[in-house]
């Protein structure tokens, strides 16, 4: 039974998540450089493979900061980023799909008509005007991908709920006079709880890249906060000089999003088959 | 189908308006818009002016019904910045954005049908192994970064492509792959879950009991119905495309709305910010609405109902 | 380069009235598509907003007296012009040049000089009518001489080459302002043909152009807009454009070493320096030794070098080729332990923690990056900066006394002008004490009866060598306070162009004037 | 012999190990003839049927043994391209158990009966669709010529179900392989294509192999039966045969199953227990296991035993 559920986990996935997930927890204590420190001299600093040294393996950016340390660094902020975002854009939307599914009646229908307003208002456009009436930074990077995402999660959980409460089971629990937090907490959330983890893992990768595509327009995370979108957007300006310093980030994005993007594959075909659409 | 144009319709005007309260709450939100909307520099008499038209001095729901009011007549007020109005500065943009979507959308249809289908046909094929990877690159990789890589590898290094501008069909590749590449992952699953199905269905197997050439049997009777899923699912790629084309137009200097309200972001230019997000909900509900109404073009089920 | 120009430009300023009319100019053929890195909004001079905007209205629009390429003022559609005495309030005479024509054919005269003051007077026109506050009365002699009488002596409106754009009168009262903008006429040597925002603007050589000399040598001229460095770049690798500006710093060694280009580099008229709160006693900065310090703990030359590829210009306090450049003014060395010592003396043995706010938005390259080595140079003798990022819109309303109080800690800042430049009206701005509604000091983080009373002076002093004489007593008393902020560098912008093009930088529009461009024959 | 199949032997290789879904079945039908194959779902009666067309699952199903002769040609050693021309939809045509699903929904009806007319060249061009009227009308859809544009949700059970027949009889196929054509509709409807299936017999003259888990159906339609049990045919014979006098305890069990007038439909389960896994199928009798008069030998495979007039059965009781 145990080798089944573990059957074709993609390892080499999870080790990437666990790298970023170690960088982000462990802080400036695995750093081997504070992030933002300067040192003109080492400014683009090869990578150790090509004519830099194992000091800075990944080599140095324009300041002659180390690559690698700010690319651990930038972990953190990815990872708070993706925290907060998907447990309030998750926890929000479970809710409100939950009590619509479960409800119906207008409830449910203004809770559908809030849905298609917010998918009518396009996320980057959101960004857009929320930066331009808050002070961009990670707050408000937080905040545009809940209000972007929730509508995603609850139109989903929505449909889980209705199909749930025509199980027998769920029937019964209400002609026996079970009380509706109990239903909700007792028979409902375990039962959208798989889909709302293969959600959740799929919603990792689409928060890095769009606070990186934030970061780029300049509305995203602003200095001295270190994200990956911001190394990649300052970087391209020395592209031709030392395509580490945009390469490398790029590489972080990608590496993180390619293993939460399988790993989340792997979590839906193993957990929620039904959901191979999304 | 006509009924179901209208309460599409219907729900599409609905949803611009609950868009356009939402634009409207937000653009209130950080108190005095005045501050927000004016840049720092602006006349007192622009102050002023604003502040009148606005009906400031009103409860804020009185201040939506003007903002609504003059947004129905198509004023969203003057551009600060360029001296024109905002609408008029959107609307010149619009056309550019949209090319670059549909042509972002294009290419990623291009690869993910083609790519979906094979890897049904021939599970563990290259072409699967090929296209997933493609695909999965895809999904990980900014935008911004994948156009910059392009422009140094095609541009810059090989010289094979223009890195920029507006026109020929040529300068249409690189932003349309950067903008484009993205969505190929989740279409591509869509395709190969959809052509799994048909595949499997009972029509399929008949139509190879009666004989009919497997090439026609994937790319023509089975395609069909697997096209099916993709399409309800287009309208939401291309505001995916809408979206991403504010970023990838900067890159590729592209004359459309992203940059356009970007750069009115940074200048406070408000009114071109208010019509630029409310123009790409409109685009946005306007393309949904046509993607429900093609569906009838396949699927003649949906033709006939209701 | 500089020697060559100097050569050019003296000879133009001779020769000129002259040349009016000598030859017929052979009418210029081919063409030539050229890239910018930024875009102007409006193409009606009076509308202007920024400084980018001259990037394209700069080619089209003339003024009186104009910088040539030596950075030294000539006559240009004034023939002549003199600031007199009427009892003892100013007024400039000018004479305007015969034989200048706009774009449409119609004649250059008074009345289009006087349609120009009344518009950049109007306040729902412009912004800029600050300048024109101090013109009592515009008084026509005759079409081709007029008198601008003043209320009291304004310094700037000379130095800011006395301000007035050539438009065409009759017939903007035809065809309106927002026709205008979309059909713009001037007296330049480029009338425009199209424009499309966010892409181009199409320019044609003006055949009629006055000055037969200096003046375009290609018919169509292409203006594209490429905000995006690296697409810049490989614009004019790949050969869609033969011109770019604002070559990236970290990109212009490689570019001088490409076969068949050539680069110039100029300095940017943009002032960068760095402002603390010396007003509130609680400051931490209201001692100049603490600014003393902070003069002494950067190393303004290792940044230029190391951060911006040698891409910037020490300068303290006025820049050369300003007005009123003072050779003699060196900067404060770069001393950490002298920074250090100044600390301690100030009452700050250990240093102290301060905000330091950066502006993250790139107005000039690499300023993010600029202000983070800034900041760290400051940390390390003490002066312990904790960060924060500002994008644009925050950061000019971080500046504004009137929006925003005094501010504590230290923020990067700048100050544009035209060139060559003359800091009577930055100084205003930010070296005199804040005096709400008066338009002293809108950016000021510094109070001091003294300097109040010689930024007076400065502001009111028409006369150019005692403007200059002026000026660099102002410096020297601003350098030794670290007053109104401490002046670090001039960013400096690089041309490349394949040389199959002809081209002279002149200074309009920060050296982008296409005033001379043509291809080689 | 129209059709003469000889220990066909057809292997499904799944993940659980390999799977004999049909085991050694021979039979033959002959021109104008109809044979009914009978069993419960899972018997192996689908199988062979696709089997003959050699429409196995792709990767897994495969013909591991026996022959299959049509008009004297073999079948098993004809190519995939081969097949696809000649022999589906040309000579051995199919028609589905659920005319629901047989049809692709997103084409119209003219497309797709036009379809086999025109990849077996019976008609091109403009000539197309006036086979392809013609071909409805032998189904005796009604005023087909106006309906060709018309997709198959605008269409009645019973119609798609000609339609189907129409597409399978397009190209006056030898022989036509009709898989449970009457489960999924009503009861007046199956009369109506069980009438149809006949004249289509009368007109072309065309064996039929009618697959079916329904001896009533399979007594209304065919002359002679062949009854399958887990992968193997138990019993084979004329119909009369087979319903007067059953001789395999299995066919007996089918027979004592059918509901009588006016009673209650009942499926083939009624009989007690499984049938076998046939991964890994008992050596001896299969329904041994089911068997009411099982003995000893049932252990050993049971011979065939011949009980005349072209009636056999394979059990040890009748051997003895």
């Amino acid at each position: 039974m145990r080798a089944e559920m573990f059957r074709g986990v993609p390892w080499l996935a999870l080790l990437v998540l666990a790298a970023v997930g170690i960088c982000a927890a462990g802080g400036e204590a695995l750093l081997p450089f504070e992030p933002g420190e300067l040192d003109l001299g080492a400014a683009f600093k090869p990578p150790a493979w090509i004519s830099g040294d194992w000091a800075s393996p990944l080599g140095a950016d324009n300041l002659g900061r180390d690559i690698l340390s700010r690319i651990m660094a930038g972990s953190r902020v990815s990872v708070i980023v993706a925290f907060y975002a998907i447990l309030f854009s998750g926890g929000i939307g479970a809710v409100a799909g939950m009590v619509a599914g479960y409800f119906g009646g207008w409830v449910d229908t203004v809770l559908m008509r809030l849905i298609e307003i917010q998918q009518s208002v396009p996320a980057i456009a959101l960004a857009l005007i929320l930066a331009a009436a808050l002070e961009p930074g990670l707050p408000t990077v937080v905040l545009v991908i809940v209000l972007t995402y929730w509508a995603w999660y609850a139109r989903i959980i929505r449909g889980e709920i209705m199909a749930l409460k025509g199980r027998d089971y769920i029937a019964f629990a209400r002609v026996a006079g079970v009380g509706t937090a109990r239903i909700f907490l007792r028979h409902l959330l375990p039962n959208i709880f798989n889909t709302l983890v293969v959600l959740a893992t799929l919603q990792v990768g689409q928060v890095i890249l769009f606070e990186a595509s934030l970061s780029f327009l300049g509305l995203g995370i602003q200095q001295p906060d270190i994200s990956w979108g911001l190394m990649l957007a300052d970087a391209r300006q020395y592209i031709t000089n030392a395509w580490w310093a945009i390469t490398m980030p790029g590489i972080a994005i990608m590496l993180t999003c390619l293993a939460s993007n399988i790993f989340g594959d792997w979590l839906r075909d193993r957990l929620d088959p039904h959901l191979r659409q999304l | 189908m006509l009924r179901l144009f209208g309460r599409r319709l219907l729900q599409g005007l609905f949803s611009i308006i609950g868009a356009s309260i939402i634009i409207f709450v937000i653009s209130r939100l950080s108190g005095d818009p005045i501050v927000m909307m004016l840049p720092n520099d602006a006349p007192l008499s622009a102050i002023e002016e604003m502040r009148r038209t606005l009906g400031l001095d009103r409860p804020l729901w009185a201040q939506y019904l003007i903002f609504i009011q003059h947004a129905l007549v198509g004023d969203f007020g003057n551009s600060y910045r360029w001296k024109m109005p905002a609408l008029q500065l959107i609307m010149d943009r619009l056309p550019a954005t949209i090319e670059l979507a549909v042509c972002g959308l294009l290419f990623s249809v291009a690869v993910a049908v083609p790519v979906g289908v094979m890897s049904a046909v021939n599970r563990g094929g290259w072409v699967d192994r090929v296209g997933r990877v493609f695909a999965m690159l895809g999904q990980a990789m900014p935008a911004f970064w994948v156009g910059l890589l392009l422009i140094l590898l095609f541009a810059i290094q090989l010289n094979w492509l223009p890195a920029f501008g507006y026109g020929s069909a040529s300068q249409f590749v690189l932003p349309a792959i950067s903008l484009g590449w993205y969505p190929v992952a989740a279409q591509t699953r869509i395709v190969r879950s959809a052509m799994l199905d048909v595949l499997d269905s009972d029509h399929i197997r008949l139509s190879r009991a009666l004989g009919t050439p497997e090439r026609l049997i994937v790319w023509k009777y089975a395609l069909r119905n697997a096209a099916i899923p993709l399409l309800t699912m287009l309208g939401v790629y291309f505001a995916a495309m809408l979206g991403g084309a504010f970023v990838v137009e900067t890159i590729f200097a592209w004359p459309g709305v992203g940059r356009t309200v970007v750069e009115a972001v940074f200048a406070r230019d408000f009114p071109v910010v208010q019509a630029g997000v409310m123009f790409t909900s409109i685009l946005f509900v306007a393309s949904n609405l046509l993607v429900d109404l093609s569906y009838g073009l396949v699927d003649p089920r949906i033709r006939d109902a209701r | 380069m500089a020697q060559s120009l100097q050569r050019i430009a003296a000879a133009a300023v001779f020769s000129l009235p002259f040349l009016a009319h000598a030859q017929a100019p052979k009418p210029a053929t081919g063409s030539l598509a050229v890239a910018f890195g930024a875009e102007a909004t409006v193409l009606d001079p009076t509308h202007s907003s920024a400084g980018v905007d001259q990037y394209f209205f700069g080619q089209m629009f003339e003024q009186l007296v104009r910088t040539g390429p030596d950075l030294k003022r000539l006559n240009w559609l004034a023939e002549t012009w003199s600031v007199q005495d009427a009892g003892g309030k100013p007024v400039i005479d000018i004479h305007l040049r015969k034989g200048v024509k706009f774009h449409n054919g119609d004649p250059l005269t008074s009345e289009d000089f006087e349609y120009a003051f009344k518009r950049q007077s109007d306040k729902k026109i412009s912004i800029w009518t600050h300048l024109q506050a101090a013109v009592e009365r515009f008084e026509i002699v005759d079409p081709l001489h007029f008198r601008l009488h003043f209320k009291e002596g304004d310094g700037s409106y000379v130095a800011s080459d006395l301000t007035l754009w050539a438009m065409p009168k009759r017939y903007m009262e035809k065809v309106g302002d927002e026709a205008f903008e979309r059909a713009p006429v001037g007296t330049g040597p480029w009338k425009f043909v199209s424009r499309s925002v966010k892409e181009e603007i199409r320019f044609e050589a003006f055949d009629d152009y006055w000055n037969a000399e200096q003046r375009p040598h290609v018919k169509n001229l292409t203006i594209k807009v490429i905000p995006e460095d690296l697409t810049r770049v490989a614009a004019f690798k790949t050969g869609a454009v033969d011109w770019i500006d604002a070559v990236p710093p970290a990109m212009t060694e490689e570019f001088k070493k490409l076969p068949g280009v050539v680069t110039a580099s100029y300095v940017a008229p943009n002032n960068m320096y760095i402002t603390m709160d010396s007003v509130t006693p609680e400051s931490k900065f209201y001692d100049v030794r603490v600014r003393q310090a902070l003069a002494h703990a950067i190393n303004v030359d290792a940044i230029i070098k190391g951060v911006l590829f040698g891409q910037g210009q020490r300068y303290v306090e006025v820049g050369i080729g300003e007005l009123g450049y003072d050779p003699d003014l060196k900067p404060y060395p770069y001393d950490p332990k002298k920074a250090r010592e100044l600390l301690k003396a100030a009452g700050y043995p250990n240093g102290f923690d301060t905000p330091c706010y950066n502006l993250t938005t790139p107005r000039e390259p690499y300023q993010k990056e600029v202000g983070e080595a800034y900041f760290a140079y400051a940390s390390a003798v003490g002066i312990r900066c904790k960060v924060v990022g500002m994008e644009y819109g925050t950061w000019i309303s971080f500046g504004r006394r009137e929006r925003q109080g005094y501010v504590d800690g230290l923020y990067s800042n700048m100050w544009g002008h035209g060139l060559p430049g003359d800091p009577g009206t930055p100084w205003a701005g930010h070296l005199h004490s804040y005096v709400p509604g008066k338009g002293w000091g809108a950016t000021s983080t510094y109070s001091d009866p003294e300097m109040d009373a010689l930024v007076e002076d400065l502001k009111r002093e028409m006369d150019i060598p005692k403007r200059e004489a002026l000026i660099k007593k102002i410096a020297r008393i601003k350098h030794e306070r670290v007053a109104g902020g401490l002046t670090t560098y001039r960013p400096l912008v690089t041309f490349a162009w394949r040389d199959k093009v002809t081209f002279k930088p002149w200074p309009m529009a920060f050296w982008r004037s296409m005033q001379e461009i043509g291809l080689k024959q | 012999m129209l059709l003469s199949v000889r220990n066909l032997q057809t292997h499904l290789h799944l993940r659980r190990g390999l799977l004999r879904a049909v085991d050694g079945v021979s039979l033959e039908v002959a021109e104008g003839e109809t044979l009914g194959l009978v069993g419960e779902s899972g018997s192996g009666k689908t199988m062979t049927g696709l089997s003959l067309l050699r429409l196995l699952p792709k990767g897994s199903g495969r013909i591991a043994g026996g022959s299959i002769q049509l008009d004297g040609q073999e079948l098993t050693t004809l190519s995939e391209a081969q097949l696809a021309r000649d022999i589906r939809g040309r000579r051995i045509a199919m028609i589905m158990q659920d005319p629901m699903t047989s049809l692709n929904p997103v084409f119209s009806i003219g497309d797709q009966v036009g379809s086999p007319l025109r990849n077996h060249d019976i008609a091109r061009g403009t000539a197309l669709r006036g086979a392809v009227v013609d071909v409805l009308r032998r189904v005796r859809l009604p005023s087909p010529g106006e309906r060709l544009g018309d997709y198959p949700h605008q269409f009645s059970g019973g119609q798609r179900q000609r339609i189907v027949a129409a597409m399978a009889i397009g190209c006056t196929p030898r022989l036509l392989v009709a898989d449970e054509p009457t489960t999924a509709l009503d009861v007046t409807i199956q009369v109506q294509i069980i009438n149809l299936l006949r004249t289509i017999q009368d007109d072309t003259g065309a064996g039929i192999i009618l697959i079916t888990h329904d001896l009533g159906v399979a007594a209304s339609l065919c002359r002679r039966i062949a009854v399958m049990y887990a992968g193997q045919i138990v019993e084979t014979g004329p119909v009369r045969a087979i319903y007067r006098s059953p001789s395999h305890p299995y066919t007996q069990a089918l027979l004592a199953a059918i509901p009588r007038l006016g009673a209650k439909r009942g499926r083939l389960t009624a009989i007690a227990g499984q049938p076998p896994s046939l991964i890994d199928p008992p050596t001896g009798c299969r329904f041994a296991a089911r068997c009411p008069s099982r003995m000893a030998k049932c252990a050993e495979a049971p011979p065939v035993v011949d009980l005349g007039d072209g009636h056999s059965a394979s059990c040890w009781k009748l051997a003895s």
